[in-house]
Parts: C-alpha cells; structure tokens; sequence
C-alpha cells in the first residue's frame, strides 16, 4: 500500500496518532503525509515530540499534544511547540504532560488492555499537581501507595522499521523505544519499512520480530523514510538538519516555507529525496554486520 | 566540571548517562581510571562503547557494540525502579536551596514565561538513582531559593524529606558549577559550599545563588583537570569542542 | 566458576529457588547439583516444575511448592509431586498456586520492584478461594476491580542459555520464558551456558542480550547441562527420557535409584553425560543458521 | 474429534493451541481449508509451522521457521488479555453442565483423590479467547453436573453469568467428545446435545453425562472425516499414530 493510501484511509481528523520511534525510527514520511493531508484536530502522543511534531504542529494538524520531553535533542527548543504554549502563536495547543516512565507506561497498560498501570513515581514533583490523570493506588499486600498512569491506546500508530514481510511481520533491531507497546496498544497499525521482504527472512530469525502481522493493517516500503531520523543499519541520523531547525523553527515565516518547500510542495517522499541531493553519500551507513544463530533442532 | 564529574564515578558503576557534559564525564572516567564502568543511556543501550560522541541520547554509536539494547519499559522498569543504577546526572534550568530541580518552567505552568523541555526521565532518575550528580553553571537566576516548578526532587519538597515521601535513592548530592562544587547538608537538606576551584572567591559563589549560602567546616582542595584528562577530553572525546566550553549541558533528560 | 562452588556459595537451605525456562533451557545440572549438595527446606518456585521439581522433590529438597502446571508435558504425571500432595509419600509438600499469568505477573512484579501486578484473571475460577494471595485492586480510572497477585523475589534464580561472556552478559534466543523476569526478581542470579563466548561476540548482537551481567553473581559453562530438557540451536528435547519418567517416578524405589546412578551417584555433568552414551548422536541440534543484521551507522 | 474440530476454524484465525488432539485439529485445518491460520502457543511461539508433531507446546520444532517468538508475559498481556486470540482449545477431567472445566483436582483440594497438572494457561483462555473449544471423551465422571473444582469457567459459575463476572470472551461454547457434539445454550447456558456423529444413539450420549441432557429442537449432521482430512491426518500430521486414537488429548495448558 502507497503512504498516501495508508494515511487516507487510517489516520482521521480527531485521532489520537502515536508516531513512535526514540530518535532512532521516526517515521517522518508518514508525518509529513499527514502534513500533506491536511489533517485536522489531531491528538499528538509521543514520549519526545522532536522535530515530526514540531512540524506537525507548526502545519496546524494539532489540537493537543501528550509527551513526556519537548526538546530538539542535544541542540535546543522545538518553537513551534514553545510558540503555541507560550501563548505567541497563531494557534493554540492543549498539553497533557508526563514524565518518560509515565509515558511508557501509559503504552504498556494500554498494549496490555489494562485501564492503569503502577510505577514508583512523581512522589515530590509537581506534575501531578498539573496533571490530573496521574493517580495513586493502595498496594493490597503492603499498604504502601502507588502512583499510576491511566491507559494510552492510540486510534493509529505509525511503527519506522527496518523490515517487515508483506502480513506486516514486523523486525527492528537497535534502539526499540516502546515501538512494540505502542503497535500492540493501537486501535489501527502502520508500518513503515525500509526493505519489504519475503516471509522466509522473517521467519529465518523469529526471535527478532517486535511486532506480529496480526496487529498491522498496513505495510509500506518507503526506504529513507525516517530522514532526518535515522535506520540502524541503514543511515544514519543527519544531525546537520536537527541543528538547522533550531533556526528554521524560530521563525513562523521559516517554517512555514520549509513545510512549502520539502513537504507539502513535493507529492511524495521520492520527490522528498530527490530534492536532498548528496544524502545517500553523507549518511548511508556502514557495514557493521552481526553473525547468524542456529535455529536448529 | 567534566573532570571533577569523572572523578566521582567509580569504577564498576552502573552510570545512567545523558548527553552533554555527562556524556563527557562518563566517558573520560571509562577512558582513564574507571575502565569497567557500565553506561547506560535512556534510549535503552547498556554497556555502551561510543565511538564517537553521542549528539543525542538515541546516537545509533550507543548501539554498536554495546553489551545489551533493551527496551525503555526495561529501562525504567528493571534499572531505574529496580534500583540497579548506582548514578544518575542531572542538569536544569533551575536548581534550588533544597537541590530540587527545575527543567520544566520559567514563570507558571499555565502561563509561562518560558516553556523547557520537561522531564524525560529526569524524574524518575532523582527517584531511583542511589544518588544523583547535577552539572550546571553558577548563576542566581539558575539557583534560586525556590523552583518554579520541580521537575526531579531534592532532599527537601515543601518540607518533607525524601524518606517521608518515600523516594528510593539519596537524590541530589553533588552539584558541579563551573565555579564551586556544592554538596547537600545531611542534617538540613541544604544545598552548601563544599570546594571552591582554584582562584575563585566564596564571594563569587554566593553572589550566584538565591539564599544565604552555608558552607562547609572545612573546603574540599579541587586539583585542576590532568594533562592526561585534557588530552582524553581534548584529542579523543571532543575533537571538535562540541562541549568543552559549552556552558552547563543538561542531558536531555 | 564450577557448578558446584556456584550452588555451594549462593544456594541455601530454606532459599526461595526458581530454575526456569519454559520446556526449553531449565537446567537440570543445576538442579542435579543442588540434590546432590542435600539441600533442604527449599521452597521451589516455577511455572511448571516439570521432571527436575519432581527430582528435586522427590530427594527431599523441597518444603514448598510454587507453581502454575504439574505435569509431565504431552505424557503424565509428576508422580512424586502428586504422591506428596496426595498424602501417599514419605515427606508432605506445601503448595501455592496459580495459573500461568499469575506466574508471570509474580516474576514481573519481582523484576520491576513493584508489590503486586494488576491483570483481568481469576474471576470465576476457584484458584482465589484457595490461595489468598491472589487479591484485588480497583481501577483509580474506571472503578473496575482486577485481580493481583504478590510480586516474587527469589532468593537465587539460575538460568540455563545458549551463550554469554565471562561477565555474565547473556543472550537466549527460541523460546525465552520468563527468564529475564526471573533473572531482574532474584536477589542472586546465577547463569549455566552452554558457550562461554568473548565479550565481542556478545557486543556483535546487543539486541539478543536477554540478561546483563551487572545482575549476574556467576557464570558457569555446562554444555548439554539442559539435558534432558533441549537447548535450541544445540540439542534437541529428550522427550524418550521424559516418557521414560513416568515409570522411574511412579515408584518411589525406582526414583530413588535413578538418583543413585545419575544425581548422587556422579560427581558431576560430565560423569553425568559420560552414562549416557549416544546422547549427541541422537540430539546433536541440526543446522538452521539465520543470517545476520548490519549494525553500522 | 479432530477432524470437527478442524472445521470450526476459519481462515486467518488466530487459534491459541494447546498439545494433542487441539494441535492435530489446528495443523490439520492450515493442511486444508484454512492455509491463513496464524497458530500461537503458550509457550511464546507465533506464526508456528512445526515441522514434526510437537510432544510438547515448547516443543524446538514449534520455533523454528515461526513469524516470531515472544516472552510469555508477551503472549497473556498483549495477546491473550489484548482479547487478539479468537479461539482457544481446553480439554478436561471434568467439564460439567455449564461448561466449567476441571483440571486442578477430583475430590477435595486440600485433600485430594486425585491431584491434576492445574491451570496452566488454561484459566486465561477460558477467560479471554473469544470462544473456547472443548474435546473430551464422553463419559459419565467427566461430565458430572458440577465439577469438582472450576480451573476454568464456563457459562455459569455458582449461578453468575460471564457477563456479571466481567469475563471478555464467550468462553466455552462447544465441546467435540467420541460420540457427540455439545453446545452451550444461550439462554440456560447449560450444555445442550447439538448433532449425533453417525450411528450414535441419543441415550448412549445422554448415558454419557451426569445430568438431564436438553438438546437442540434439530441436532446438526456430521460428516464423517473426508479422505484429504484423513490422509493428511495420518500420513502427514501423526504417522505414528501418536495422538489418533488417544483418548482426549488435553492440551498441556
């Protein structure tokens, strides 16, 4: 299935979208779809906004955002983010704010179908002093109190990976963030993947698959699609653009011509590609290949 | 701040890593007398062996050749809450006479002069960690007596103390300033003067902190970073001077 | 470190000890080990306490039983669990019980550092009426009740796995159990494997870490120390010796002496496997190697 | 017994599969009708394409060239609890009139008759799987009207409905012994005569089980297993007659 497709037919005005994916696996192909789009009213969920939502904000498709880290990792702030909450922005945004613990948790309950989950948190701080859905439950063994986190199971998850089969038999390998919580958690699944490969691959190494065919409702290849993210493996992360956004979010007027310029004036992400000449070169990665594992009996 | 950080970490512990100058510091003790020292970042690498310095937390030099990658429900679950991370750094925007910590807001949350990134795992690292090394540049707007907001708690939050409130690990204990090192008093959760660096006056460290600073009996001597220090740091950790020099570095946690 | 100086110095008497591995890699030399270093009082704790429990029970090693399925897999009974259970043995056998989730959750409590794990079980099923254990707890979310169980921190957990460095670092792949749930719970983690590896090997795949050794106190090399349970990519499952035991162990005199001639009467794996002869000829693994993944960046 | 089984299951199912007779019938309806069957095993194996018939559900050959392995916390949070199983199989010492099923204990549980393997997985599946099918053989001490102990419930549980009792699947709603099909009725919830395999008398069933035997205004007719199914069966799936002709088969779980 095309990325247009997927997007048409998945993602709805009004949906609660989880874009996953920590640092490593951002699909901004799909972000920039949605961008494209023209989607409305959209509840953003992800642990660090970075720059998909940044840009997914600042093209208006959001009306909140729930995370737990709203920086521009290693660089600085994601203005559009601090426009709209800082009340200097055309539009507004509503937030619902935890710490990372707590997000992953959120996913974990609602990849379990449980309606909380207990962690050993925010005793001391202030957030749920701001938050209201971070509660506390009494321990029925020790007495002792616990706080939770309420359940977080997006309309649509958007999964990056590096392959998958055609059924959607999903395999990531480096950093895999809540990736397989989110998919699970999801009322509607995509993948998107560098390599479509044959059922045979993934069944050589099962231990390797994050997320089972049986939770996806669509597969696409759509190679480079993390950029400016990154695919253990396959590029590596283009830290150079992380850095120009810090200057290219600042101002709305930036911004909103880089959106003219790399998503909403281009069809697809082909043409994205093309319009990012020498990127194979600069960050194509190395080869750094692991040995095989019997499966054998 | 890097070299007296490194210092601090001995060798075999397991260290919960951001990005910046902890990076640095983790990375200079692994490289000269912490050999077996075990990073862990956020992202879920452990064991870590960079070859090169990490930009984010997520760098995929943290997953070649690491011991293990996990997921981050592990991460936060079997490590943090587990209580298996010996030292967690911290930095923030603001830290206060209590060591409570601030990376969430300037002014009010629902009004706010500034928005900062927020918590990350900052929280659960001022929890969970047995104790908790905070780097950050000396200045009284960054060291008030009172937080906006606390992101990651102290050794006193509005009067109680962190076993009252029933939190695992020691908190913030150490706070390295680009002038003085701070310590927190046992008996009053203060944050007070433990070492001054070469040539810097008290005055100048109390003139950068929002309360009256106490100070300790005696002051710790600090010696300046080694030529081999500078060399590991300089030549082979930050060829290009990314963090050397660059002020505070709060990991993006 | 050898097998015995391994139990000699973290297995006691009156010790809560969990072996697992579901089916695959339970390590009977471990458990062999323990019988013959007359270990009493233990209170012995797996999902299914297959042929190495009943071993171990019917030595004498064991005061309690912690458990989810008894049975003899695809072929019987646990005989001499069920003569202690039934009041027709010589020693009695305390048991708690639980299903299979409330086995996993237990684990997964014990590893996260929570008291209890929340899951929707139980309800309609007589197990809570004779375990008191298992309780409740409400939803602060939706004022729905679901069932808890208490977390379980063994005393020691011992892991059979393929490979691991000298460090304790541990990759497992086919079936995995809960054995890094296990592993995170114990206050002592001992790891058997059947390769000792260089730490490079370990570094070259960092996503089939399963176990770090920084919670590891010792690691020993016992190839074939699974037998007759299998080790994938290695040996088969010796399912001849577990149809086998369901005669040895339906005679208390028969059992015995099978502990005469294989646990107590060897002073160790090796002596062990030299009694069974053609035993890597008939379940030497086959070779069924995947392909590796690229690393680089 | 498995050859019905077979096919009850569509394609595309994803069928929780348990040792013996339920694993015949799944094989065999992926070897005809329904190539798609996604077959999942407790013990973490999903996707399974065994190449020889597994003695145990952790059985290598279950592993080996499966779409993924998981760890079972995986396979009763996101699988089993997520509600993603649509069937189930559980055999029984005892299944009684509503469908409860035994598998625990026959006589009192702290002093027993006869101590059974217990739960298992079997709880879970009975609770969650969207329908749970039951293959037992028919016989009067296995089907009393109340069994002795409920591992897993069935349709009415000390006079409550699954409903009441917050359960999420249909739990137990057919049951294929050696003679005859029975079905829950979901008005009664009890456990109804549903079809007759050939040359069965009624009374023979009704001899068969510990309670007044409602049936079905017109019992269903039942095809004999066809050639494909008994080649497949025989010459594929058990050519050493392992399970066909066993008796009952409970699935491990």
């Amino acid at each position: 299935m095309s990325l247009r497709d997927a997007v048409a037919r998945f993602v709805h005005d009004g949906d609660t979208v989880v874009i996953e994916g920590f640092t490593h696996l951002i699909s901004f192909a799909a972000g920039h779809e949605i961008i494209r789009q023209g989607r409305r009213d959209l509840t953003l969920a992800r642990l660090t906004p970075d720059l998909i939502y940044d840009q997914m904000i600042g093209a208006g498709c959001a009306r909140k955002l729930v995370f737990s880290w709203a920086g521009n990792p290693g660089v600085g702030s994601l203005h559009a983010f601090r426009r709209a909450v800082e009340g200097r922005g055309a539009t507004t945004l509503e937030i619902e704010e935890y710490s990372h613990f707590g997000m992953v948790a959120r996913l974990a309950a609602g990849a379990a179908r449980l309606p909380f989950w207990p962690l050993r948190d925010y005793a001391g701080t202030d957030l749920p002093r701001v938050n209201p859905r971070i509660r506390s439950v009494t321990c029925p063994y020790t007495g002792e109190t616990l706080a939770t986190v309420p359940a977080l199971n997006p309309d649509v998850t958007i999964v990056h990976a590096q392959r998958a089969d055609a059924e959607g038999n999903t395999q990531i390998w480096g950093l895999v963030g809540v990736q397989r919580e989110a998919a699970f958690a999801a009322r509607r699944v995509i993948v998107v993947v560098e390599e479509l490969v044959d059922e045979t691959v993934i069944r050589s190494d099962p231990n390797r698959t994050l997320i089972p065919g049986l939770v996806v409702d669509a597969v696409v290849l759509e190679p480079w699609g993390a950029h400016p993210s990154y695919a253990q493996g396959y590029y590596d992360r283009d830290n150079a653009f992380y850095v120009a956004w810090e200057e290219i979010s600042r101002d709305p007027v930036k911004l909103d011509r880089y959106l003219d310029d790399f998503v909403r004036g281009v069809p697809d992400r082909t043409a994205y590609l093309d319009k990012h000449h020498g990127l194979t070169a600069r960050l194509k990665a190395k080869e750094r290949r692991s040995a095989g594992v019997n499966y054998g009996f | 701040m890097a070299t007296l950080a490194a210092r601090e970490l001995a060798d075999g512990e397991v260290v919960f890593v951001g990005i910046g100058l902890p990076n640095l510091a983790a990375n200079l003790a692994r490289a000269t007398h912490a050999p077996h020292l075990v990073l862990i970042y956020e992202s879920g690498a452990v064991g870590a062996v960079p070859e090169r310095l990490p930009v984010s937390i997520g760098d995929p030099a943290l997953v070649t050749g690491s011991l293990m990658v996990c997921g981050m429900a592990d991460v936060f679950q079997l490590f943090l809450q587990q209580g298996r991370i010996a030292v967690g750094f911290l930095g923030g925007a603001q830290i206060d006479r209590y060591g409570n910590i601030n990376t969430t807001v300037i002014g009010s949350y629902t009004n706010p002069k500034v928005r900062l990134p927020g918590s990350g795992g900052a929280a659960e690292i001022a929890i969970h960690a047995r104790r908790t090394l905070v780097m950050a540049k000396l200045d009284r707007r960054a060291f008030p007596e009172h937080v906006d907001f606390v992101t990651s708690p102290g050794q006193r939050i509005a009067g109680r103390t962190r076993r009252e409130l029933g939190l695992s690990g020691a908190g913030p204990v150490k706070v390295f300033t680009d002038k003085a090192i701070l310590e927190t008093d046992e008996a009053t959760g203060e944050m007070v003067l433990a070492a001054l660096y070469p040539g810097v006056a008290v005055e100048e460290v109390e003139a950068g902190v929002g309360w009256p600073l106490a100070r300790r009996p005696r002051l710790a001597a600090v010696d300046p970073p080694g030529a081999l220090e500078l060399r590991v740091l300089r030549e082979v950790l930050d060829p290009e001077g990314l963090y050397l020099g660059a002020k505070g570095g709060a990991p993006s946690t």
